[in-house]
Parts: structure tokens; C-alpha cells; sequence
């Protein structure tokens, strides 16, 4: 699986520490553009949205959810297939994963971070966000427990308490491993991180265990978020939003799209800390095969929504979809359906799946036909929805645009300031999978 | 746990301290803001803190004279709401009504005199004191009056009615002045004029829509502008609904549906300035088939002769049996009731127009009918006089005498000519030549703006007067209005500045117009009218009238149906039907389109365009906000490639204006109709600069017979710019889509 | 298990008892703001004694504060009944406290009393109701009757009014609707 | 818990607001609605609804709590027009109210829809989810221009920058209504002591407001009329406004 030959247990870590431990000033460089990124696009506008209101963004009286809302999603979206495929991966221990994991789930995090912030900007006053907390007070009020914005709050949290939990506990025999190869405060600091791990054989099985658990504590779990979010439209008589199919809808989504991140930052990684030796074809060519089969998926139920309205052939439904595929959006549609569901066919060719270049392409064509489908959801539906003399129009304003940009600014920061914190491929496992050499080499 | 050593002591001592400084602040930042609890210094009596009080007064939006009641609280206005015991609005009010409010609290009100510094028309005001402006006014006046030349001066005002209207008379003839007029755009002196002609009594009749059965509009937007809407409306939901298992049927006939024709059964767009016609068609059908057995029926069938459905037909462009079905059901009901306005009495045939529907209610025998119409004998006050109401020729007239010099002193109060005259007859430029223009306003308007000297005027919230409701309601109704708040600013009530004038020119004015106040005045008056006339039913002392009638803020004697003027011959009428159709300037050749600017229910005649709830309160038929639009048929507007936003060139033989188009369905093809209240170059924040005034281009056409000012007797050219707008409305799409939201479709309750 | 945490944790603690000590330093802080220098009992432009006037010389409450019962604000007695009574006492015309309200008084203006008892606009508090359900003033404002310089005794704010009304079950007492409009 | 569940329970069958004093209900005759807008400034004079100005109007950002829908029938010359007032339904059965996260808006005892602006977050999920749209959000803290502030009604409160507002049915008037029956020992108010500033303002007496748990209310009449139905009946939401459908002569 290695393509430039095996690499010694001394060499991995030499490889893998060095990223940590070694900084040149490319590396400063692309930090500060980053967090000036996030900074100016991002957090900038919002100060400012925060002292005049939320009219600062382009939503009105009948489109009162816009693109904070429609991120939103896609950032939790792209959280899903990080700690998720990682999970599934252990579990059906399939020894490709082993190199890619750390990242994946590095990924979930960072975009699940994002995603909150989105909904801190969305809200109108969120300086009382902590009201939709289920915290004791002296008020006597409690949350709306029937409210699937509630849910939300629920399942977000959780899953990403519990993926946090999943990526550090499986980083800490690498944390360890800092530890020992490091001196100093960042030795005492790892040396916390790593809690005094010795790398004893009950500590391995301890781990090996609660890691195993834990994998399978968090598939569920994943689902779950995204049905929920899903169900925020679902739950509502919304036409566009109304459908069963909803909740698979946004899991296969997210799933795809999270897929499709994977493959981008594994291009990044490959390519900026020369990983070549444990990020090869074998990752790229399974991503890809993935990728093929979510695609399908994906095109299915947008098929199968299509049927469901022409065949429940309500007026409310009917004007909604013509509306999303002809009307002033209709561009933006079709660009979805195409970057989403024939692109990815390209992958069936071997020739394409086995090159870098094209995937990394393909990829980001999948994850903008996202990105574009949670705002057509967003945009072209709540709108038009029964009074037609109440029909209404939205185009984000530039404030909105800003902080879409802005917020890749954040996850790329978070994840530059990751890779220098964790070592960005799991040691251990890489080690796992070598050959075992002879004592005298 | 290890001991700590003195040093870590240290710090964690520090760390405390940082924390607890940190605590205080925070408790500083949470604290609240410190508020005052100010007291009265000494409390009026009729004040509690918290409780709202309510003051009965009048309504001035427009001159229907409705009872109004003003909510108090803590010595400010909150709300308006229709009088209960009033019978004109009978607890109701019309947005116009509400938005009173907004005049009182206007930001744009003129808080102090001003006297005009830079040369007239730029608007360079500066302060001034009441005695000086007085002094200046009263000065000037009364060298006037000793050289004899009193004549040069003219008292121009809006319409003004009850007592304030006797005291302008008696200022101006002590003064020996006969140039006292009003001028208000939405008066109805054709029906008048055309009342005058038909049934020899000069005066609008109550037209008893309530009990009704069938109603046929000539153009006249009952619900919306016509006379009296809130009472229209009233009589219209009675019509409809008020009588178990009978609903009234409305006819509407106008080139563009207005409020009224969208809720009438039917609405009949007749080729625009024929309206007359069809009515006399419509009447030749009711005597043609015999449905009226006067004994006068061979002299009807023989004036109206040459108006044969099929004629009629022909000339208003509307479908023969529609005529014949119309003139069935209007003679078979049990009470049918024709009326008549708008556009259809704004032609150069207008008087003509009104006398031919004087002639259906006569056909129908409604006169003085329950659900006809019912004359008043003026009973209620001796003061309401429309004696003083210029024409559009009296202006024409005064505009001359303007021009010519004669006019030395001019008074302006509470009309706004400038914006409400076409451009071209220039009374704008007249005002020039006038020594000395003293506008009476509570704002800045137009004409406001050409005037030498500003006298600010209370509003009719913190004013005293009184009003008789013009058209009546059937029996005697007098209403009194009082200041419901302390009066704002350095303004005063118009009818104090007036007494304060005479004081100040002297003479013999102040001697016969001793009153010290319009509140003495009005008071004075009552008793006067108390003692003069045995109010039946009241036997107690004037005071206790008086008090009981403020409470009230209207005196009246509900069943004391008026003894109107019994039905006159039909001779007078007969004769008086002339060919009634509208001559237009402009060649239909090079204008192609008829101009049919409307009065809209938001800003009337454009006094309200100042008022920022009206500014904002979407359009009752278009929902377009904030600005002016051009009406165009669906039609026509595809065949001129023309849509809506597209700024168009609408051209007049007597000018031109530059205004968005906005597809209207509900309009015939051939006519462009072009809302009237917006387009001021003045008029305080919310009104200037907005939108376009249609009357601009209105060619100064006159009705032949009462000389009113013919305002939808105009043809346009239409075309596009090329530019654009958008127009902001709050409708979206305006259908249905099959969509079951005006009720289920299957039943016909 | 055998994962040797505690050492491990060991260069962690003194950072860690920092942390703490800034927290309970930060609880403290606020505390004694609260306790000390809070806005409960300000100074008034007018050393009014509500203990001289409702306990020395016995004066009811709504002899001055006369809408209590019959609006929704109690209302603070205008300067001219202030000067109602004290006109008629020669006894204390002198004092310097008194003077100051005369000269309120010879200038007509208000005195710019100093809010104690405040609430938020959104609170639609009324007194009517309360004095007419039978509650006594010093239920919510303390023993008055007793103070020189009035003190806010209550917290004022809503897990208070929430309370009372729970404990006397009051019809439909806790439907927001009842002070929120 | 148990009681939770009963509680819900009770609140699914349907009925269940008849147990206390009221069901404040509404009914619009569409055959008297003149379409003339007088309830719309009413309205906006009643409850301090700002002034957003033309910028924000073109953004499509005003706030009516109610306003007059307009529907055209047919085309030139056989055309109709229908007039169409819509304001908060207080539905019993409201798509809102289980979207709040918070509680702002509810269902209370008295059959009305609240809406309690200084609870409101503004997630804006009750406005996406109401099928009538007839909540409307306060996009910026909007002002007053000097001295039109002093028109405020001071029994409504000013919402802030962030919150959500819609029709209320003239709470403030109720709870007078309420007080004043406290007053005189009444526990309920009588029929029409309490009228919201749309229904007393309409010209052509097209509205009418009242107690309808009370079987001798004028409102209670009026809603068993037979052209009476409710606005999107499919969607379940069981409104409390029942609007009379036009007439034909």
C-alpha cells in the first residue's frame, strides 16, 4: 500500500513529526492569510451585523432563512463523512483508512465548528443563544422540546462532544509519541495531552477497546445529526421543504459531500507535507469508487423527489419545483445536477480515478453542486409558499457573501493550527500496517 | 498536596485580586441604567397616569365632516377612532382618519412664523415673532383699507365650513373685501351645479345607499374618495349583508377600476366622457320598454329619443342588451339609485353627465325615497354656505386680477393651488406679482413655499370649530371639534389668527369681532344658534347643552327626517338634458390614450402625500408604496412591448411627465390612468420629490356649464423611455393558481 | 487501569489552581458589588424620610401615592402637595431639606427623583390589580414605612414576580401574556 | 411525568380550549371587505409598527400585522377583484408554535397565538413555518422621526432589533377588557367590550371579534354561517379567523 517503498517505524515518525515540529515560514505565511481571511471576510461583517441587525443580510418578510441557514448545512454536511467513514472504516477494518482517519475526522470537527458559528450569526439576538440551552434558571423556563431546532442543539452538541472525544483518544499514543521526540515546555504540555501514556499492553488494549466502542457509539450518531437538521425543513409544511425523503436526502448529501472534502484535503496534505509515501492510490482509488456509489445514490432521491410532487400533484408542490427548475434559480439547479450527479460519473474511468489532479477537481465540482443545492433548497422554496400575493424574492447581499467566504477562512485556520498541534496521520496505526523488519536492519 | 511555596502564594493571591477587580466591574456593567421619576408640578385634574381619556372632535382629512375620538394618555394623542354617536362615520374611520395622528406629530410642522427673505419662491425663511408677523400682515391690510383699495386684498382657502367659514365672511366684508373663495381640488360643484339645473336646490343631496337594492356608479368612488366614504362604506356593507336574504346589487361604470368597481357585481368600462350617453341610453331603454308610468312619459320618450340603446351602443362602445339588462334590473328593483363622479363628472360635459343620472333616479322614483335620494332642507346650521366655492374659472379669474396687479394682499389658508392647479395656467408665477402673500399652513407646501409671510396654524386637533356634515345624513347633524391635546409650537388655530388680524387692522373690525378666542366665538355662535332656534328635545340651560354637546362632539336629531324639496316637475329636468359627451383636448390622432387621473383613497388630493403611515399604507388596487405609476392595459402594454418599471413619456397638448408604467387589468385598453397626491416639490420628508402630480399635464379644459375644472379631458401620447424603475409594491402574484384561498369553490352561498 | 495520570497532570496544577483562583476572585468580586455598591438605595435629590412621614406621623401610603390603587402606577405626589402640607408647618419650614423643595416649588419644576423600584418597558406591571388583590405595600417594597433613604428590597426582576405568582396560584399567573405585551 | 403526557394529551383533542373562559375568535364577511386598508393603519396606529421608510420597503422588509391581499379574476373587460385581509390566524393548531426553541410563541388558555418579543432569540423558524406569513421580524431597531414618537401607545411595547412581531389581537385591549371586568367582580368579559383596533376601525363592519366558547356571542353566530370556512383548510392548522366568503346577487 505504500507506493515509495515501506518506510522504517523510525522513519514515520521522523516524517509525520517533522510536520509538527519543524515550521518554516510558508507555513506562517499561509496562517495569516487564513485567519485575515476569516478575519475580514468573516468575522468583520458580522461585528457589524451584530450593532445594525440581521437587516444588514439581504433576507426579508418572505424570505426570512437565507445562506447563513443553507452554510449551515453544508458545513455540517461536510462534517459527516470525517468521523463517520472513519468509523465505519474501523470497524470493517479495512487497512487503508489508517493513514487518512486523523484528518477525516480532524475535518468533522473543524467544519462542525464552522457550522455552529453559522448558526450564531444567523440568529437575530444571539446574544440570548444560550436560552435554547436546556440550563436550569431561575426563570422556570425550559426550551420547547417539541421544536426541531431544539433537536438540533441536541444532536449537535453531542455528536461533536463525541467526536472530539474519538479523534483525541485515538491521537494519544501519537501525543505520546511527541512527547518522547520533543524537549521542554512542549514535552511537559504533551506529556498532559497524552496522559502519561507508556504504551503498556494493557493501555493498547484499553484503547483498542474503547475505540472500537466508540466507532460504533458513532455512526449512529451521525446519521442522526443530519436527519435532524434535515427535519428543521422537514418538519415544517413548506412546500419544497415538506418531504418524507428528506432525512436520507441529507445524510446521502452530506455523506457525498463530506467524501468529496476528504478528497481535497488528502491533495493538500499529499502535496504540502509530502505525505506521498502514506497517502497513495489505494486511498484515492476506494474515495473515488465511494464517491461513484453516493453519487448514484444522491441522483436517486432527487429522481424519487421529483416523482413524489408530480405525483402528489398538489398546486403548492407543483409551483415550487417548476419554480426551482425554471425560474430565476434554475441556473444555479442545473449547475447542481450537473457537478453532482453526471461529473461524478467521470470516476468510472480508472484513468481518472487514479489521478490526483482530475479527483482533486472533481471533488471541489461536487462539493460547489452542494454548497449550491443547500441554497436552492434554501432560496427557490420558503419564499413562494401558498398565499401566492404574499410570493416573494431573495438574493443574499454582500454581507452574506462575505461571510460565506470568510468562513472557509475559519476552517482552514483551525485545521493549519491542527495539523502543527496533532500529528496529521495516525503513528501507530501507519506502523501497524509495516512489515515487521529485522532486528539487524 | 504539596505545600505552596511563598512565591506561587503570591500569585495565586494576585490572580484572586485580578479576579475579584474583574467581579466589581462586571457587577458595574450589569447594573441599570439610572431613570428619573419626575412628578407633576401641579397635576390637572382630569389627569391619572396610565388611563386613557377620550375627546370627541372632527375630522379634517377630507371634507365628508366625520365625528372622530381621540385617545389621551399622559396628555398625548395616541389614536383615532371613529366618533360612536357620530352618524356620518358612526364609530368608523378611514385610514386617511388614522393617519390625523400623523399630521398632529408631523416632523415637517411649521413651528414658528417665517418671513421670506431671499426673493420669492427660493424659501429663505427666517423666524419671526407673532407680533411682528401681525404687525406686518395687520399693517399692511389696513393702509389698504384707509386708501380705500380693501378690494385688493383676496382670502383664498380649502374648503371651510361651519362657523370658521361665517367668520372669514364677516372678516373679509368688514373689511369691504367681496374676494372671499375656497378652492378645494375634490369639491363636487358639477353636482352641485347639475342639482341646481335638475331640481332647482343647490345642494348634495344624502344619497341613501344603505337601503338601496340596486346601485349604478357613474365613476363616482363611493367607497374610496366620493363625498363621504366611511359612510358609503357603512351603507355598502348594509347593502350587502345588513339585510337577512337580501343582498344589494353595484353597478360601477368607469375606464379604470377603482376601489368601488372592484367591489361592485359588475363593472362596465365605458368609453371614457360618455358615461352621460349611457345613462340617458339606459334611461330612453326604461321608457322605451315601459317600465315608466309617469304621467310625463311621452315628454321623456321624446327627449330622450335619440339616445336608443343601439345609438348609445355604438358611441360608448358597450354592448346593447348590457345597456337593456342594466336598465331592467335598475327600474324592476324596489329601490334603485343612480350616482355620479369621479372622472364621469370631471369632462367638459360633466353637469350635462349629472343631470342625465338625475334623470334615472327621477325614472326611478327615488327621490326623497328610502334608498334614493334625500334632499336636505340645510336645516342643522344656518352656516353652511358653498356660495363661496371658486370654480376653476373664478381662479382663472383670479389669477388675472394676479397677474394684472390688482391683488396687493394675498391670504392663503389651508389649500395648496399650486400643486392642485395645472402648471400651465400659472398660478405659480401669478403669485409673483403679489405684493404680499400670507400663506395660513401647518406645513410647507408648494404654495406655502411662494409666500412672503408663513402664519403656522394649529392643526385641527388643537383647534376649536364646527362643521355641518356636507352632504347630510338624512336629518339635522351639527358637530363641534376642540383641541384634544395642549397646542405644539408657535402656531395658532386659524380662526384666532383671523380674530387677532382684526385687531390688529382695527377699525370697526375689532369692535363686531370682539370675541377674544375661536373657542368664545364657536361657544358664542351655539348659543346664539341654542336660543335662536327651540331645540326640540333639549329643554335644559344652554351650558348643559353645551357641555352634553362637547361631550357628544355633535348635536343632531336622529328621525327628524329633513323635509327636503317635494319631487319638482320633470319639465325643468327634461329640458335640461343636453348631448352629454365629453369633448377631449388633444386629436386622438397624434394622443392616442385618454388620461384618467384618479383621486386615490390614500392621498386624496395630495394633502396626505406628508403623512408617513399613507406614504406606506399600500395602494388599495395596486399595492404600489412610495411613489407614482402609469396604468396600462395588459393588452396594450404586450403590443407596446412596454412592462412594468419602464419609465415612460407621457405627452399632453399641455405637457409632459416622465413616470414608471404599471400593468393594470382592470383597465381599458386606450386609457392610461395616472394616480393624483404624489409628485410634491414640497411638502416636508416624506412627500417631497416623489413620484409625479398627473394635474401638471392636464390641459385647462372647463365643464361649459358650471365652469369646474374638466381634469379627465386630456389625451396623452404614451412612450417608453428605455429606462427603468422598480417599483416597490407589496403584492407578488396576484392570482389565485387555483389555489383555494377566497373561500371553497363548490358552494354559492 | 494503569495509565499513570496523576503524575502526568502534575506540571498542570499550578495553571490550573490559577485558573481557579481568578473564578472564585470573579464570584467574590461580584458579590460584594452587589452587596456594597449596587444601585438598591441611591442618594436622592431630596433626603426624603418615608419613616418621618409613614411612621412618625403616621401618613398612609396612598395619601400621597394616590393612583396606586385605581391605575396601573402608584405615581409620585407632585411637588404642589408636597407643598400642601408643608406650607402649613412652620416647625420644619427651616430645615434645609425643605427649602430645597421650596425652591422646586417657587421655580416650578419637578424634582428629578431617582428611580429605585424600575422595570423594564417590556413589563406591563400594575398596581391596580396588585393593591386590589390585597396585597400589602410592603410586600414587594419592603418595610418603607421604616426607611430613611428608600432601598430596593426585592430583586425586581422576573424569577421574583414568577415566584409569588406560583406560590398564590394566581388565574393564568404565569402565561407570559399576563406582564408581557 | 405523567401529568406531561396528559397534559399533551389534552391538548391534541381536539376542544380543548373550551375548558377555559375563552377562544378569542375572529370573523371577516369578504363580501362587506372593501379593501379600503383603514384596519391596516389602524393597526400600525394601535401597535407602534414602524415606519421602515422606502429603502427597506423596496427590500421588501415592512411590517403590516395585517394586510389586505389582492386576488384578480378573470381578465379584461370580464374582471374581478378580491380583496383578501390576512393577518395572524391564532391558529389552535399552529405550525409555529412547535418551532420555537424557546417558547417565545405559544398557544395560551385564551385560544391566542402569543408572541413575547423579549423571550424571542429570532431564529425566524416560526415565520418559514407559518403558512399564512404573517409574521414579520424586526430587521433593524427602528426609530421614530422627532415628535412622531409621541404617538407610541404605551400599553405595547417597542421591539427591538432581532425579535419577531405579529398580530396579537390587541392583547393590551383584552387585558383592560379583563381589568376593568375584575373590577366589577365579573369573571368574564361580556361580548364586545373587547374589539381589536382592525375590527373597530373597518368602515363596512366586514370584521368581528369575540369569545367564541361563548355560544351567545355575535362572533359565534356569525362563524356557523354557511359561507364560512377558514384559509388553507388542508394544511389542519384550525384557524381562529373564519372568513365568510363573497356573495353572488
Amino acid at each position: 500500500m505504500f507506493d515509495h517503498g515501506q518506510p522504517t517505524y523510525a522513519e514515520v515518525n521522523k516524517d509525520i513529526l517533522s510536520t509538527m515540529l519543524e515550521t518554516g515560514p510558508k507555513y506562517w505565511i499561509l496562517l495569516g492569510s487564513t485567519m485575515s481571511l476569516a478575519g475580514i471576510f468573516f468575522f468583520m461583517p458580522w461585528i457589524y451585523q451584530l450593532f445594525v441587525g440581521v437587516g444588514a443580510a439581504g433576507m426579508n418578510h418572505n424570505a426570512v432563512w437565507g445562506t447563513y441557514l443553507s452554510n449551515f448545512i453544508f458545513w455540517i454536511g461536510l462534517s459527516h463523512s470525517g468521523t463517520l467513514l472513519s468509523a465505519v472504516l474501523h470497524i470493517t477494518n479495512s487497512p487503508w483508512r489508517k493513514s487518512i482517519y486523523r484528518s477525516a475526522e480532524a475535518m468533522t470537527l473543524f467544519s462542525l465548528i464552522t457550522a455552529a458559528l453559522f448558526v450564531m450569526v444567523h440568529l437575530g439576538r444571539v446574544w440570548f443563544v444560550h436560552w435554547s440551552f436546556p440550563i436550569p434558571n431561575q426563570m422556570g423556563l425550559w426550551p420547547n422540546f417539541r421544536s426541531p431546532l431544539m433537536f438540533d442543539v441536541m444532536a449537535i452538541t453531542t455528536y461533536l462532544t463525541a467526536s472530539t472525544i474519538f479523534i483525541y483518544m485515538g491521537s494519544v499514543p501519537d501525543f505520546a509519541a511527541v512527547r518522547d521526540a520533543s524537549t521542554g515546555l512542549r514535552r511537559r504540555l504533551y506529556a498532559v495531552f497524552s496522559f502519561g501514556w507508556r504504551g503498556t499492553a494493557r493501555e493498547w488494549h484499553t484503547l483498542g477497546w474503547a475505540y472500537t466502542f466508540f466507532a460504533v457509539f458513532v455512526i449512529p450518531l451521525a446519521v442522526s445529526v443530519h436527519s435532524i437538521v434535515s427535519w428543521d425543513f422537514a418538519l415544517s409544511a413548506v412546500p419544497g421543504f415538506h418531504h418524507t425523503i428528506f432525512a436520507p436526502y441529507f445524510v446521502t448529501g452530506a455523506i457525498y459531500s463530506g467524501t468529496a472534502g476528504i478528497v481535497t484535503v488528502m491533495y493538500c496534505l499529499r502535496k504540502f507535507l509530502n505525505f506521498e509515501r502514506y497517502i497513495g492510490q489505494v486511498h484515492l482509488d476506494s474515495l473515488g469508487k465511494l464517491l461513484i456509489a453516493l453519487s448514484l445514490i444522491w441522483s436517486y432521491i432527487n429522481v424519487l423527489e421529483l416523482f413524489s410532487t408530480w405525483y402528489g400533484g398538489t398546486s403548492f408542490e407543483l409551483e415550487a419545483l417548476s419554480f426551482r427548475m425554471t425560474g430565476f434559480y434554475a441556473p444555479l439547479y442545473w449547475e447542481m445536477i450537473l457537478f453532482c450527479a453526471f461529473v461524478p460519473l467521470l470516476m468510472l474511468t480508472r484513468k481518472i480515478r487514479w489521478s490526483w489532479n482530475k479527483m482533486l477537481v472533481i471533488s471541489l465540482l461536487i462539493n460547489i453542486g452542494m454548497l449550491t443545492e443547500r441554497f436552492i433548497i434554501v432560496a427557490t422554496s420558503q419564499p413562494r409558499k401558498f398565499l401566492p400575493d404574499a410570493f416573494g424574492f431573495y438574493v443574499p447581499s454582500w454581507i452574506e457573501i462575505s461571510i460565506t467566504i470568510g468562513s472557509f477562512g475559519i476552517f482552514m485556520t483551525l485545521f493549519l493550527i491542527f495539523i502543527k498541534w496533532v500529528p496529521s496521520i495516525s503513528l501507530y496505526e501507519v506502523k501497524e500496517t509495516l512489515k515487521p523488519l529485522r532486528r539487524d536492519a | 498536596m504539596s505545600k505552596i511555596s511563598r512565591r506561587d502564594l503570591l500569585q495565586y493571591i494576585g490572580a484572586g485580586g485580578i479576579g475579584a477587580v474583574g467581579g466589581v466591574l462586571y457587577g458595574e456593567g450589569v447594573q441599570r441604567k439610572v431613570e428619573l421619576l419626575i412628578p407633576q408640578v401641579i397635576p390637572p385634574e382630569d389627569y391619572s397616569p396610565g388611563v386613557a381619556t377620550w375627546y370627541n372632535t372632527v375630522c379634517n382629512q377630507c371634507s365628508a365632516g366625520c365625528g372622530i375620538t381621540v385617545r389621551i394618555r399622559e396628555g398625548q394623542a395616541k389614536k383615532i377612532e371613529g366618533n360612536p354617536v357620530h352618524p356620518v362615520s358612526q364609530g368608523r374611520t378611514c385610514a386617511r382618519g388614522q393617519a390625523g395622528l400623523n399630521v398632529l406629530y408631523n416632523p415637517d410642522r411649521i413651528k414658528t412664523p417665517l418671513q421670506n427673505v431671499g426673493q420669492t419662491g427660493a424659501g429663505h425663511f427666517v423666524d419671526i415673532s407673532w407680533d411682528e408677523a401681525l404687525t406686518t400682515v395687520g399693517g399692511r391690510i389696513s393702509r389698504l383699507k384707509i386708501e380705500g383699495k380693501a378690494s385688493s386684498v383676496r382670502l383664498l382657502t380649502g374648503q371651510v365650513r361651519g362657523h370658521l367659514d361665517e367668520l372669514f365672511a364677516q372678516f373679509m366684508g368688514l373689511l369691504g373685501s367681496e374676494h372671499y373663495q375656497q378652492y378645494d381640488f375634490t369639491y363636487p360643484g358639477t353636482i352641485r351645479a347639475a342639482n341646481r339645473i335638475s331640481f332647482g336646490v343647490d345642494q348634495l343631496p344624502y344619497y341613501d345607499i344603505k337601503n338601496a337594492d340596486f346601485l349604478l356608479s357613474f365613476g363616482a368612488d363611493y367607497l374610496g374618495t366620493w363625498l363621504s366614504p366611511v359612510h358609503h362604506s357603512l351603507a355598502y356593507g348594509h347593502l350587502r349583508q345588513g339585510r337577512a336574504g337580501q343582498r344589494g346589487k353595484t353597478v360601477q361604470i368607469e375606464p379604470r377600476m377603482s376601489l368601488s368597481g372592484a367591489s361592485a357585481d359588475e363593472w362596465i368600462a365605458a368609453r371614457p366622457g360618455t358615461e352621460g350617453l349611457l345613462a340617458l341610453g339606459i334611461a330612453n331603454a326604461i321608457v322605451g320598454a315601459g317600465r315608466y308610468l309617469g304621467s310625463d312619459r311621452d315628454q321623456w320618450s321624446n327627449a330622450l329619443q335619440a339616445y336608443s340603446p343601439s345609438v348609445v351602443s355604438g358611441k360608448t362602445d358597450i354592448n346593447e342588451d348590457i345597456i337593456l339588462r342594466v336598465a331592467k334590473e335598475f327600474s324592476e328593483n324596489k329601490s334603485s339609485l343612480a350616482i355620479a363622479g369621479g372622472a364621469a363628472a370631471a369632462g367638459t360635459n360633466a353637469v350635462a353627465t349629472v343631470v342625465a343620472v338625475n334623470a334615472l333616479n327621477y325614472l326611478a322614483g327615488n327621490l326623497n325615497q328610502p334608498g334614493g335620494a334625500i334632499f336636505n332642507s340645510n336645516s342643522a346650521f344656518s352656516a353652511t354656505s358653498s356660495s363661496n366655492q371658486a370654480s376653476f374659472q373664478e381662479m382663472l379669474e383670479l389669477i388675472d386680477a394676479m397677474e394684472s396687479g390688482e391683488v396687493e394682499v394675498l391670504l392663503v389658508n389651508d389649500t395648496n393651488p399650486v400643486f392642485s392647479l395645472p402648471d400651465n395656467v400659472g398660478f405659480r408665477k401669478a403669485m409673483e406679482k403679489v405684493a404680499l402673500v400670507v400663506a395660513l399652513s401647518s406645513f410647507h407646501d408648494e404654495t406655502t413655499q411662494m409666500a412672503d409671510l408663513i402664519l403656522p396654524t394649529s392643526t385641527y386637533l388643537e383647534s376649536w370649530g364646527d362643521d355641518v356634515p356636507d352632504p347630510g345624513v338624512g336629518f339635522p347633524v351639527a358637530s363641534i371639534s376642540q383641541p384634544v391635546i395642549a397646542k405644539l409650537y408657535d402656531a395658532l388655530p386659524v380662526g384666532d389668527i383671523v380674530l387677532q388680524m382684526a385687531r390688529q387692522i382695527g377699525g370697526e373690525l375689532p369692535v363686531s369681532m370682539h370675541w377674544a378666542s375661536m373657542e368664545e366665538f364657536i361657544k358664542d355662535r351655539w348659543r346664539e344658534e341654542y336660543t335662536s332656534r327651540a331645540f326640540d328635545g333639549e329643554d335644559q340651560d344652554f351650558e348643559a347643552f353645551w357641555r352634553a354637546a362637547l361631550e357628544a362632539g355633535v348635536w343632531g336629531q336622529p328621525g327628524a327626517m329633513d323635509s327636503g324639496p317635494s319631487v319638482p316637475s320633470s319639465a325643468s329636468m327634461i329640458a335640461a338634458i343636453t348631448d352629454p359627451e365629453s369633448k377631449f383636448a388633444g386629436s386622438e390622432s397624434d394622443y392616442a390614450f385618454v388620461l384618467h387621473p384618479y383621486l386615490t383613497a390614500t392621498f386624496l388630493d395630495g394633502r396626505g402625500a406628508n403623512l408617513p403611515w399613507l406614504q406606506e399604507m399600500p395602494d388599495p388596487m395596486t399595492s404600489v408604496v412610495y411613489g407614482s405609476w402609469a396604468e396600462l392595459n395588459p393588452v396594450t402594454a404586450d403590443e407596446m412591448g412596454i412592462r412594468e418599471g419602464d419609465i415612460l413619456d407621457i405627452e399632453s397638448p399641455a405637457g409632459s411627465i416622465r413616470i414608471p408604467a404599471l400593468i393594470f387589468p382592470a383597465i381599458r385598453p386606450g386609457v392610461v390612468a395616472i394616480p393624483i397626491g404624489q409628485g410634491h416639490a414640497e411638502y416636508g420628508r416624506y412627500a417631497k420629490d416623489r413620484g409625479v402630480n398627473p394635474i401638471n399635464i392636464v390641459a385647462p379644459l372647463m365643464d361649459d356649464q358650471s365652469g369646474d375644472l374638466a381634469w379627465a379631458a386630456t389625451r396623452v401620447k404614451v412612450k417608453a423611455t428605455g429606462e427603468r424603475l422598480h417599483i416597490i409594491k407589496t403584492g407578488g402574484v396576484s392570482r389565485t393558481l387555483g389555489r383555494q384561498i377566497l373561500g371553497p369553490a363548490n358552494d354559492h352561498a | 487501569m494503569s495509565i499513570s495520570v496523576l503524575e502526568a497532570l502534575e506540571p498542570a496544577k499550578k495553571p490550573a489552581m490559577l485558573v481557579l483562583m481568578v473564578v472564585v476572585g470573579l464570584f467574590v468580586g461580584a458579590w460584594v458589588h452587589g452587596k456594597y455598591f449596587s444601585d438598591r438605595s441611591p442618594i436622592q435629590p431630596i433626603e426624603f424620610s418615608h419613616r418621618i412621614h409613614a411612621t412618625d406621623n403616621s401618613i398612609h401610603c396612598q395619601h400621597c401615592h394616590i393612583y396606586a390603587d385605581k391605575t396601573p402606577v402608584a405615581g409620585v405626589p407632585s411637588v404642589s402637595k408636597c407643598m400642601g402640607c408643608h406650607n402649613s408647618l412652620p416647625s420644619v419650614r427651616e430645615s434645609t431639606e425643605i427649602l430645597k423643595l421650596a425652591t422646586y416649588w417657587e421655580n416650578r419644576e419637578p424634582i428629578p427623583w431617582i428611580k429605585v423600584h424600575d422595570l423594564p418597558d417590556y413589563v406591563h406591571f400594575t398596581h391596580k390589580r396588585h393593591v386590589k388583590a390585597g396585597l400589602e405595600c410592603q410586600e414587594c417594597h419592603g418595610p418603607v414605612e421604616t426607611m430613611d433613604r428608600i432601598t430596593r428590597v426585592a430583586t425586581m426582576r422576573m424569577p421574583w414576580c414568577v415566584d409569588c405568582h406560583t406560590e398564590r396560584n394566581v388565574e393564568h399567573g404565569r402565561d407570559c401574556l399576563t406582564c408581557h405585551k | 411525568m405523567s401529568t406531561i403526557v396528559e397534559k399533551f394529551r389534552q391538548y391534541r383533542k381536539p376542544g380543548y380550549y373550551e375548558k377555559f373562559d375563552y377562544h378569542w375568535t375572529m370573523t371577516i364577511d369578504l363580501d362587506r371587505c372593501t379593501g379600503c386598508e383603514a384596519c391596516v393603519v389602524a393597526c400600525q396606529a394601535e401597535n407602534n409598527i414602524p415606519i421602515v421608510g422606502e429603502k427597506q420597503y423596496a427590500l421588501n422588509r415592512e411590517i403590516k400585522w395585517i394586510r389586505i391581499e389582492r386576488y384578480w379574476e378573470g381578465e379584461y373587460p370580464n374582471i374581478k377583484m378580491n380583496f383578501m385581509p390576512m393577518l395572524c390566524q391564532h391558529c389552535d393548531d399552529a405550525p409555529c408554535e412547535t418551532a420555537c426553541p424557546v417558547f417565545a410563541t405559544y398557544h395560551n388558555q385564551d385560544g391566542l397565538n402569543t408572541q413575547i418579543y423579549n423571550r424571542c432569540i429570532g431564529t425566524r423558524t416560526c415565520a418559514v413555518y407559518c403558512p399564512y406569513e404573517v409574521r414579520y421580524f424586526n430587521w433593524f431597531t427602528y426609530t421614530w422621526d422627532e415628535p412622531l414618537e409621541q404617538q407610541l401607545n404605551p400599553d405595547v411595547s417597542v421591539r427591538e432589533k432581532g425579535v419577531m412581531e405579529k398580530c396579537t389581537f390587541c392583547i393590551q385591549r383584552i387585558r383592560i377588557a379583563k381589568d376593568l371586568a375584575k373590577d366589577d367582580d365579573r369573571r368574564r368579559v361580556r361580548d364586545g367590550e373587547v374589539i381589536p383596533a382592525c375590527v373597530q376601525s373597518c368602515p363596512a363592519e366586514a370584521m368581528l371579534f369575540g369569545n367564541s366558547n361563548d355560544p351567545e356571542a355575535k362572533v359565534t353566530k356569525m362563524m356557523n354561517n354557511s359561507r364560512g370556512y377558514t384559509v388553507l383548510e388542508e394544511l389542519n392548522t384550525t384557524p381562529s379567523i373564519v372568513y365568510l366568503k363573497k356573495a353572488h346577487s
